[in-house]
């Protein structure tokens, strides 16, 4: 295997990510319940606290709202602090120094001071997470101006996003998807950055556009797949930062494609995918018709039974057929193959 | 007062702390069947500390609880078969599988859906005192928690508000030392926990050892203080989880425990202490009819259907 | 003066609402930081611990996240609970009860609780506010599933409102902007419930539709009036309740006029602008063409100084220009005459 | 140690606590004309804190404070001029305006942007004691803020979070016995605000009355603690707000508090008590150089531009 086929999982993504840039700059550090534990959030901090000291990778009292503002603080003189969230859901703890602070003392002090942090949060679906651990907040942050958002998919992305990110500015909201961890891919070992802003088309194709959101994009390129049997042709996208928004890439897939399907890993109201709807819509102004849907969660708080579950997340299934209904068919003309989700189906935990 | 010389005591514990224990035995049990698609908390260790307090509770009282709440939840007399079925996702659960392990609760039974999120509950709680007081009910508010939650700030508004109002609130901290693999000591400067409670002019009382006579009177002693008016009360209750934080698994490999620390726990079970106490006929009737109860709701939650999609789009809104 | 012509002002709509409540249903009670001051939150809470006893209306420790909690638990208990928040701001230290647990307690407890409690967030633009006291978060509470929002914009609405909130048996942020404290309007004494869920058109025309969200609604009635000098005739409809939202009152409108000129109180991104437009987009599919547009605050935190607030915000002769320009007028060709926005102009405190 | 008998020491405290008096006063006194067209929350008769604590200060130094933030930033060195533009909203303020009197502050004297969010500033300044700790520099935060702030969850996580790390960080709080209109005793069942300080494991000190220079040899005992690796330390200060709580206007008329309470204060007024031990020759020099320098300052905020609208979009990002 050459150094360049080398292919590690999201998650060991992620860890080298933080090991590489803790060694490159003394002033990163990383922080949250279980960062040193054996556990190591699912291996992406693992034994950190053992090369880097436990000055630089520490546990913490549970204490979101105040460890926030602590990262924040640290962030004003000059270090680059990594808080990590076992679940996105905790960050409700803590969006006051989130939104009020984080986003905004740059803004305040016109410039005087700079917050370089970013905020890990993992969206904790597996199974049976029920409606407080399986939430995915993107939307309040790509709301609030000060804020980035990335939501990287592959474990290419995921490294060089987590490096962009520690390198930038500003509050970056890191958003990780707990399916995606096992996730394997090819990257290159040395350090790289993924830029902000920059969507990827995954998968060419001229009937459709399929956005997926972080975990939603393997979804739709399972999809694709499905689609192909009745030889529907998708083009799938992965946005990779929400805010920056690269709306432009997508635009111009939908203008070839003439159909948009959005797929989020959250609700709809007012969520990522209202906003690129609302985008591409103005960018267009009735110059050119095209379709646009949604998937996302039910609008419902996620239910704990799995009979349940299966319905309340999007799945390449009910992607397919959604895209096949934008197609002009019918849905009821059409049962695509049951495409297991490995991910899903072979999750047994640490829950 | 509980008396351990009186067999009828004993016996009325033992029946509820041995129920607790097989429960979540037989959830050890049949989790590798994946019948229980989510996580689980268990309170294997700790059973003394819901069992003492709830055994002082009326009917009408109120208990909050967390993610770890079987125990509280069987102790205040909730509902066996609703249970099970709950936790296998079946129509039959009180909340049609929407809710299972970690939102275990049932009004019926008089405890509230219990939180995921460490320490949401607690102001709840103080909210339920708060109402019983506006609407001049004889009812005492009950709330458990781990020792991690007292780290979060909610926890502080929580108990100067309680303590603020005067309010007939019961505060019962569990600490069993850890949050998942983090140790108190690594979290607070002293464990102080009681005289942190003291600082909110809240009466605490620390209860060494798990020991189920001494929490059931002292939880005798803080209700009666609260009927008489005095406002909140507090117990810290140390106690011990013998498995790991979530699943049904052990967990000394992973080490960041003492084996002896674990091993002392043990030897001084609780479930085994009251046990001993009962001579065994009496044992023997407690523990095959609280067998047959235990094989009747899993048979009943294994018969129970799954919910239809449609259940789904219910009581999102009231 | 007949009864039925009795003018009132929004603040004084809001207190009556709450007192006639209060006297009907003795479960309900009114709290939060400062209710029972001398100020008695601009009006809308005075007195009322006198009316009905300090148990019933009283001020709490400055503790957002717990006092939530302590409503949330009454709620479940069977009180109607008022919290009042100064400013809307302050609704980001209590995020992690209202989106985690009021929003969640009925559907995890399969309808066996609900959380019928009414948390009151006024929107603080006065003057030189700044970023910390100007924000409204609408949008997060539209995107969780289990809570209802509205932000009534007449002192009619007001009142109808609060009752009708009051009686929910859910979790409903009202929204109050604090530049309507002073309209007034005409207001029936007797208790009445305005029902969520119905968009009113406040001014017909067949141009071009502009929506307005709360204070907003003031400003598109006041734009109305600048466009109709140009011979543009501007259909103003005010959707009153977000969640649940009237997308089918607003549907025919836009069919009727082809134009959509959205004016938000808060940003864009992921915003209810965003939703609406979304909304529409998908009803339609592309049946017909139509213009959509946003207005909202700037993409920036709020800064303090008036020469930028005063194009931070959208203003009559913004939404003007912008409409003008969605007619397909150059906008280089029409200065619109200024209008004071009074309720702005005189705004001298209590800040 | 600050003597009373020693003319240059008292100078000293009087030069800085006669400019934040005077400052505000001018502020009052511009207030009608709509220059400083946003929300001020006024210091007046509570300089002795921030004067008396950031006497003992070195530049390096780091201080939080809240929106009442005036006398903390004059205090601890801040630019006269940046901040009356600021005020007024004008470019040459140290924010173009962005920021107002709700939110000063300026890197260059040490002084961090404040919060008009109760209590939000705290874990900063914890945060900035971590890091200063992370980089081995030599110096201490100090972090201002109202009893009222102590009420919220925040404070609490903030304060046992710096003591179990032992930063060095001292915490004033400033206990005027009012949260807008609200009293303390309405707050919290006791305002034992130190020994809950204590109950952290933060040892902890109460002020009187004001005293500057109680105030000031408290700070230095403290700050020498911090220095000698003892970790986060806390005073409380008693003061008293003259005005109203927002605004430059005086609030007798609400009646939310004793006239006899707020003339007492006003009686003990340390800006007179510090006058008073100077010489005649020493104070008009001191005063007549202070109003000279706030006359400049006034106009220079005059002549200062109001920001092009192409400044809002400048810093939303770095
Ligand atoms: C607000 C919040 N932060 C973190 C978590 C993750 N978490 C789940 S349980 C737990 C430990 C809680 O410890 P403790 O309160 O002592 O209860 P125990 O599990 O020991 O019963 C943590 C950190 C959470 N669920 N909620
Ligand atoms: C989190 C939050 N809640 C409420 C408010 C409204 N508010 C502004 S100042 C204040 C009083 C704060 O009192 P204290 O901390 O004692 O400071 P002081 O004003 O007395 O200096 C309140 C309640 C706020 N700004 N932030
Ligand atoms: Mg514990
Ligand atoms: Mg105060």
């Amino acid at each position: 295997m050459s150094i360049s086929d080398r292919s590690i999982s999201y998650a060991t993504a992620l860890y080298e990510a933080t090991h590489q840039e803790m060694s490159r700059d003394p002033s990163v550090f990383v922080y949250g319940l279980g960062v040193d534990d054996a556990k190591g959030m699912y291996g992406s901090t693992m034994a950190l606290h053992r090369d880097f000291g436990p000055e630089r990778c520490f546990d913490t009292p549970l204490a979101e709202d105040a460890m926030t503002g602590v990262g924040i603080g640290a962030a004003i003189a000059g270090m680059r602090p990594i808080h990590v969230h076992q679940r996105m859901d905790f960050l409700l703890l803590c969006m006051n120094q989130l939104v009020n602070m984080a986003a905004k003392m740059g803004y305040m002090t016109d410039g005087a001071v700079k917050v370089p942090m970013v905020i890990r949060g993992i969206i904790g679906r597996s199974w049976g997470q029920g409606a407080q651990h399986s939430q995915a907040l993107h939307s309040f942050f790509m709301h609030v101006p000060g804020i980035r958002v990335v939501a990287p998919t592959t474990p290419y992305d995921a490294k060089g996003c987590m490096i962009a990110a520690i390198r930038d500015n500003n509050p970056v909201v890191f958003m990780e998807h707990r399916m995606l961890y096992n996730n394997q891919g090819i990257v290159p070992e040395e350090p790289f950055e993924v830029p902000f802003g920059q969507a990827r088309i995954l998968s060419e194709g001229d009937d459709i556009t399929i956005l997926g959101i972080s975990h939603m994009v393997v979804e739709a390129l399972r999809a694709k797949h499905l689609l192909e049997k009745v030889g529907i042709d998708a083009e799938v996208i992965d946005p990779v930062s929400l805010a920056p928004l690269d709306i432009d890439t997508i635009l111009r897939s939908v203008e070839k494609t003439g159909r948009l399907l959005i797929v989020d890993t959250s609700w709809l109201h007012c969520g990522a995918s209202a906003e690129i709807i609302a985008q591409i819509y103005e960018r267009q102004q009735g110059s050119r018709h095209f379709l646009a849907r949604r998937l996302g969660y039910q609008e419902t708080p996620c239910p704990t039974t799995r009979s349940l579950e299966n319905v309340y997340y999007p799945s390449a299934k009910s992607i397919a057929l959604r895209a096949y209904e934008m197609m002009g068919n019918d849905v009821a003309s059409w049962v695509p193959d049951e495409v297991e989700a490995v991910e899903i189906a072979e999750f047994k935990g640490p829950f | 007062m509980v008396n351990p010389d009186n067999v009828a005591d004993v016996a009325a514990l033992y029946e509820r702390i041995y129920l607790i224990r097989r429960v979540e035995e037989e959830i050890i049990r049949i989790y590798p069947t994946d019948k229980v698609k989510s996580p689980v908390h268990l309170s294997i260790g700790q059973e003394s500390v819901s069992v003492g307090v709830c055994s002082n509770l009326r009917s009408q009282d109120i208990v909050y609880a967390t993610y770890r709440g079987h125990a509280a939840y069987l102790a205040k007399g909730g509902n066996l078969n609703k249970m099970f079925a709950e936790l296998y996702g079946k129509v039959g659960g009180f909340a049609s599988g929407k809710a299972g392990s970690m939102h275990l609760g049932d009004i019926d039974a008089g405890m509230i859906g219990t939180s995921a999120i460490v320490s949401t509950s607690i102001p709840l709680a103080v909210g339920n005192a708060l109402a019983m007081r506006m609407q001049g009910r004889d009812v005492v508010t009950v709330v458990f928690f781990g020792e991690g939650a007292t780290d979060e700030g909610v926890y502080h508004e929580s108990l100067n508000f309680a303590s603020l109002k005067k309010l007939p609130i019961l505060f019962v901290c569990e600490n069993n030392f850890y949050a998942i693999y983090s140790h108190v000591r690594d979290r607070m400067p002293d464990a102080n926990i009681c005289e942190r409670a003291n600082a909110y002019r809240i009466p605490a009382k620390k209860i060494e050892g798990g020991d189920i006579f001494a929490i059931c009177n002292a939880a005798r002693d803080s209700l009666a203080a609260i009927n008489a008016g005095e406002g909140p009360q507090f117990l810290e209750c140390m106690t011990y989880r013998w498995r790991d934080h979530v699943g049904p698994g052990e967990d000394r490999h992973i080490e960041y425990r003492p084996d002896s620390e674990l091993d002392r726990w043990i030897k001084d079970d609780q479930v085994a202490r009251l046990a001993g106490m009962l001579d065994a006929a009496t044992r023997d009737k407690i523990e095959s009819s609280t067998n047959s109860r235990i094989a009747a709701a899993e048979t009943a939650a294994e018969e129970s259907p799954f919910p239809d999609p449609e259940i789904m789009y219910t009581n999102v809104y009231q």
